[in-house]
């Protein structure tokens, strides 16, 4: 079994858990953390899928740059809307949704 | 050939990120004249691009003229134009809007300028990228700006309706990225050109995991039924002017990339899932349409509403092997965009009148906002699907391509639909043809927002009369 | 040899993630999730990827756990003076 | 009942999921499509000689040029849901701290610049060099030495937006070549690390930004 493989499968694993992390877990920073791990999941498929003959490919390392960077800003977005809440609800987790 | 100087397909994309940045750079609340200046040569380059496209075939643009799979090629054809198309003629109307409903110490505006800029700019990117991988960054796009958008200078609300948008957005495009991974793995490429040739039947089991991973990233951003949860909030909760951009164009791009796929490189899986799609399209229907019914506040009716259009745009699925059923699609597209973009336009107007979002306190809104409450009355035309407007015209396309076809269920729940948008549009309509309250005060409106509304909501009746241009533009696919 | 490592790697990885899930203390958590960063940029470099390896290693566990970290503290402290 | 249910449910069908998907992944065959050949056949051509910086910045710039644009994106959106927040006193740490940090950014900033040069034939580039300034930057924050930020002044959104503008305005201007980012392989070279200059000083910038917005907010 390759490197390329064994991560690929990791990350694989990871997403799975990472989506059901998001799913299950009410406490909003433990989502974003949930959130990130899918992402690194993903990212890993991608470059260990690639070099699962062990032969580096550039092209999905270039795309894995381009995706970590879109994940922190999405991760600093979420950040900053889980602290305006707790700034004006003093609440971690979302409150349901009314319609009045 | 067009010069690649002024290629309007580059521009397109070039434009508003610039006008954004400048919006920045200039500061808190300013930029709305760069941005409605950008958006009027936008929608200028838009018209020019489908009459390119309607005329030769195909536009392409080689990127860093390296050329797929190495390099990223964008490409527009008929179903492209019309998307940009439709984008820059429903957002230069609500800039227009925007810029009289902020007024210049509303939080929520201080960065809506720059925040539209980039969304403008990644559904353009998004309808004109023929590269999978770009996609996703054109959909990261969308997702973060429609965010922030819905969440700037809310209170927790909107706040709270921002972070569960926020979650459905990443995990969707989290899905999509993973299809993509798996694309990546199995073929080396994610060019949509260079993946068509190479997609047979014999497809292997991970692009079918592929296929189901990224329909199912899309369509939780779509909101279709039962990933609709965070839909009503956000669009209901934002300032009118997102609302209605959200509603019209962003909720349909995942949609138009669903398509895409649909059309092109996963030709080989997706249709395996058509009627699964066709009735949570149903679905969403009835249950938005019962929301909507339902509802307390106008926004959220409004917004259910979007969840029961978005149903009829799944109905096409099982359709689209035979004769016309992307012009159907297509037209539905158009119909709900404007209308719908009209109709939270002219909520926006009546909530600042009335001080309040309640269905109930329309009463009386007839007398006193004539203008508003006939675009709104033209818009609910619209999404009933009464004639001439667009969405008679989309709905009979729909039908009639489902009796040709034989499934006359397909026609059976369209008409109920219709039925049932007749209800909740009827029901804000009989509130405000109501006497009004001797105790109601109105807070007086500008002009320019009540006409901004009253012209996208004319533009969905009028659509129906010249459908047959569009129809024409969709002819000229890859 | 290399297997064995790789292997060691991959099963390091899923447990600090399923840690970061599972273990009842936030900070814990956030402290997991770091050392999880620094386990992928490990198999970043397995896979001969210094490039992701070294922005994994910034942005991933840096940047993204400094702002983690700021975030529970003073979500932290809010909490403990009402 | 129905959490433990919901839990049960989700679980079994993730563990699924990683099933079939490994088990498809393993019988994967060799691809139709190979980059690495083209890769390495333009490298010449690109103006740089490390692969992957060759893929981000020339080959699919344009995906760097989309992700520059999420990132600014993310800053403002901050900036729209902090809103308005006083600037916030700095906690002064102990001077030991404060002494190590004078020593340690110093050291950052040539690192950064290290790693950016480098970025042309090896491993680094804008995005690893700029994360190290925003480290050195939060660093700063940390012991007191900088306070977070408020609001963007019009010298600090002009550098926020500089890395994209100057990326954005090179990409146009390569359309007088034939097509958007189309260098010209002699002037590839200096165009790449001319945006990459650009990019690491506004990436430093927005990244900080990223902490520093925040962190203000936090102590209004």
């Amino acid at each position: 079994m390759s490197t390329g493989f064994i991560f690929a499968l990791t990350g694989a694993i990871l997403f799975a858990a990472g989506v059901a992390g998001v799913v299950l877990i009410g406490h909003l920073l433990r989502r974003i953390l949930a959130f990130n791990l899918m992402g690194s999941g993903a990212f890993l498929v991608l470059v260990g899928l690639a070099q699962r003959q062990d032969v580096v490919d550039p092209v999905p390392q270039a795309m894995v740059l381009t995706g970590i960077v879109v994940a922190v800003a999405a991760t600093a977005l979420a950040l900053a809307l889980v602290r305006k809440l707790h700034t004006l609800t003093g609440q971690l987790e979302l409150p349901d949704d009314v319609d009045a | 050939m067009l010069e690649p100087l002024f290629d309007p397909l580059v521009w397109l994309i070039l434009l508003p990120l610039t006008w954004a940045m400048l919006a920045f750079v200039l500061g808190p609340g300013r930029g709305a004249w760069l941005a409605i200046a950008g958006l009027a040569t936008q929608c200028w380059l838009a018209f020019v691009l489908a009459q390119t496209v309607g005329a030769g075939g195909v536009a392409n643009h080689v990127v860093g003229g390296w050329g797929a799979p190495l390099g990223i090629d964008l490409a527009v054809d008929g179903l492209s134009a019309a998307m940009l198309l439709l984008t820059q003629a429903v957002a230069l109307p609500l800039a227009i809007y925007a810029r009289s409903y902020f007024k210049s110490d509303d939080p929520a505006g201080t960065w809506f300028w720059p925040l539209m800029g980039f969304l403008i700019a990644g559904l353009n990117a998004l309808f004109v990228s023929a590269d999978l991988f770009n996609l996703y960054v054109t959909l990261e796009l969308v997702g973060l700006a429609a965010v922030g958008l819905v969440a700037a200078g809310g209170g927790a609300q909107q706040v709270a309706a921002a972070l569960r948008y926020l979650f459905a957005t990443l995990v969707g495009s989290g899905a999509y990225l993973l299809g993509v991974a798996l694309i990546y793995g199995a073929y080396g490429t994610v060019s949509i050109s260079t993946l068509l040739p190479l997609v047979t039947n014999d497809t292997p089991l991970l692009v079918w995991i592929a296929g189901g991973l990224m329909v199912s990233g899309l369509m939780l951003k779509t909101a279709l039924f039962p990933f609709h949860f965070w839909l009503p909030p956000a669009h209901g909760g934002a300032p009118a002017p997102v609302s209605a951009l959200l509603s019209a164009l962003v909720v349909k791009a995942s949609f138009y990339l669903i398509l895409r796929l649909w059309l092109g490189p996963l030709q080989t899986v997706l249709p395996a899932f058509a009627w699964l799609l066709a009735m949570l399209g149903a679905a969403a229907i009835f249950w938005g349409s019962w929301q909507a019914i339902r509802a307390v506040k106008l926004k959220r009716l409004i917004a259910y509403s979007t969840v029961a259009q978005l149903g009829y745009l799944f109905l096409i699925f099982p359709l689209l092997a035979g004769h016309g059923a992307l012009e159907a699609g297509v037209m539905q597209i158009f119909a709900h965009g404007l209308a719908k973009a009209g109709m939270f336009a002219a909520a926006g107007v009546l909530i600042k009148a009335t001080g309040q979002d309640t269905v109930a306190g329309l009463a009386g809104a007839v007398e006193r906002l004539p203008v508003t409450m006939f675009a709104f009355g033209l818009a609910g035309m619209t999404l009933m699907g009464l004639p001439p407007s667009s969405g008679f015209l989309a709905k009979w396309l729909i039908i009639e391509a489902a009796l040709a076809q034989g499934y006359w269920i397909i026609a059976v729940v369209v008409l109920a639909g219709g039925l049932m948008a007749a209800v909740y549009v009827l029901r804000v309509l009989r509130q405000a043809f109501l006497l009004t309250p001797a105790s109601a005060t109105l807070t007086p409106v500008p002009r320019m927002l009540e006409w901004s509304a009253f012209v996208l909501a004319a533009a969905s009746v009028l659509l129906g009369l010249r459908g047959v241009e569009l129809m024409q533009l969709l002819g000229a696919m890859a | 040899m290399t297997f064995a490592f790789d292997l060691l790697l991959a099963l390091s990885l899923l447990w600090s993630a399923w840690r970061t899930l599972a273990t009842p203390r936030l900070d814990r958590a956030i402290v997991l999730f770091i050392i999880f960063g620094l386990l992928m940029s490990l198999a970043w470099a397995r896979l001969a990827a210094s490039d992701i390896g070294l922005a994994e290693a910034a942005i991933g566990a840096g940047l993204t756990g400094a702002l983690l970290l700021d975030a529970y503290g003073v979500l932290g402290r809010r909490r403990g003076a009402p | 009942m129905k959490r433990f249910s919901l839990v049960v449910l989700v679980l079994s069908l993730a563990s699924a999921f990683v099933f079939f998907l490994g088990g498809a992944m393993l019988e994967l065959g060799p691809t139709a499509i190979d980059l690495r050949a083209p890769v390495a056949a333009h490298l010449a051509e690109s103006g740089v000689t490390h692969p992957v910086t060759a893929v981000l910045l020339n080959y699919r710039g344009y995906d760097t040029l989309l992700e520059i644009a999420v990132l600014l994106l993310a800053l403002l959106a901050i900036l729209a849901v902090v809103g308005r927040a006083p600037a916030s006193p700095t906690r002064a740490a102990h001077p030991v701290l404060q002494a190590l940090a004078r020593l340690a950014v110093p050291l950052m900033v040539v690192v950064a610049v290290y790693l950016l040069w480098a970025g042309a034939f090896r491993p680094g580039g804008a995005f690893q060099a700029g994360a190290v300034l925003a480290a050195a930057a939060v660093l700063l924050h940390l012991v007191g030495l900088l306070p977070g930020w408020s609001r963007p002044r019009l010298g600090l959104r002009i550098g926020l937006a500089a890395g994209f503008a100057l990326f954005l305005a090179v990409a146009a201007g390569l359309l007088t070549q034939g097509s958007l980012l189309q260098y010209p392989p002699a002037a590839a070279g200096v165009l790449i690390l001319l945006i990459e200059s650009g990019l690491t000083v506004s990436l430093a910038l927005i990244l900080a930004g990223l902490f520093l917005f925040l962190s203000c907010e936090a102590e209004a």
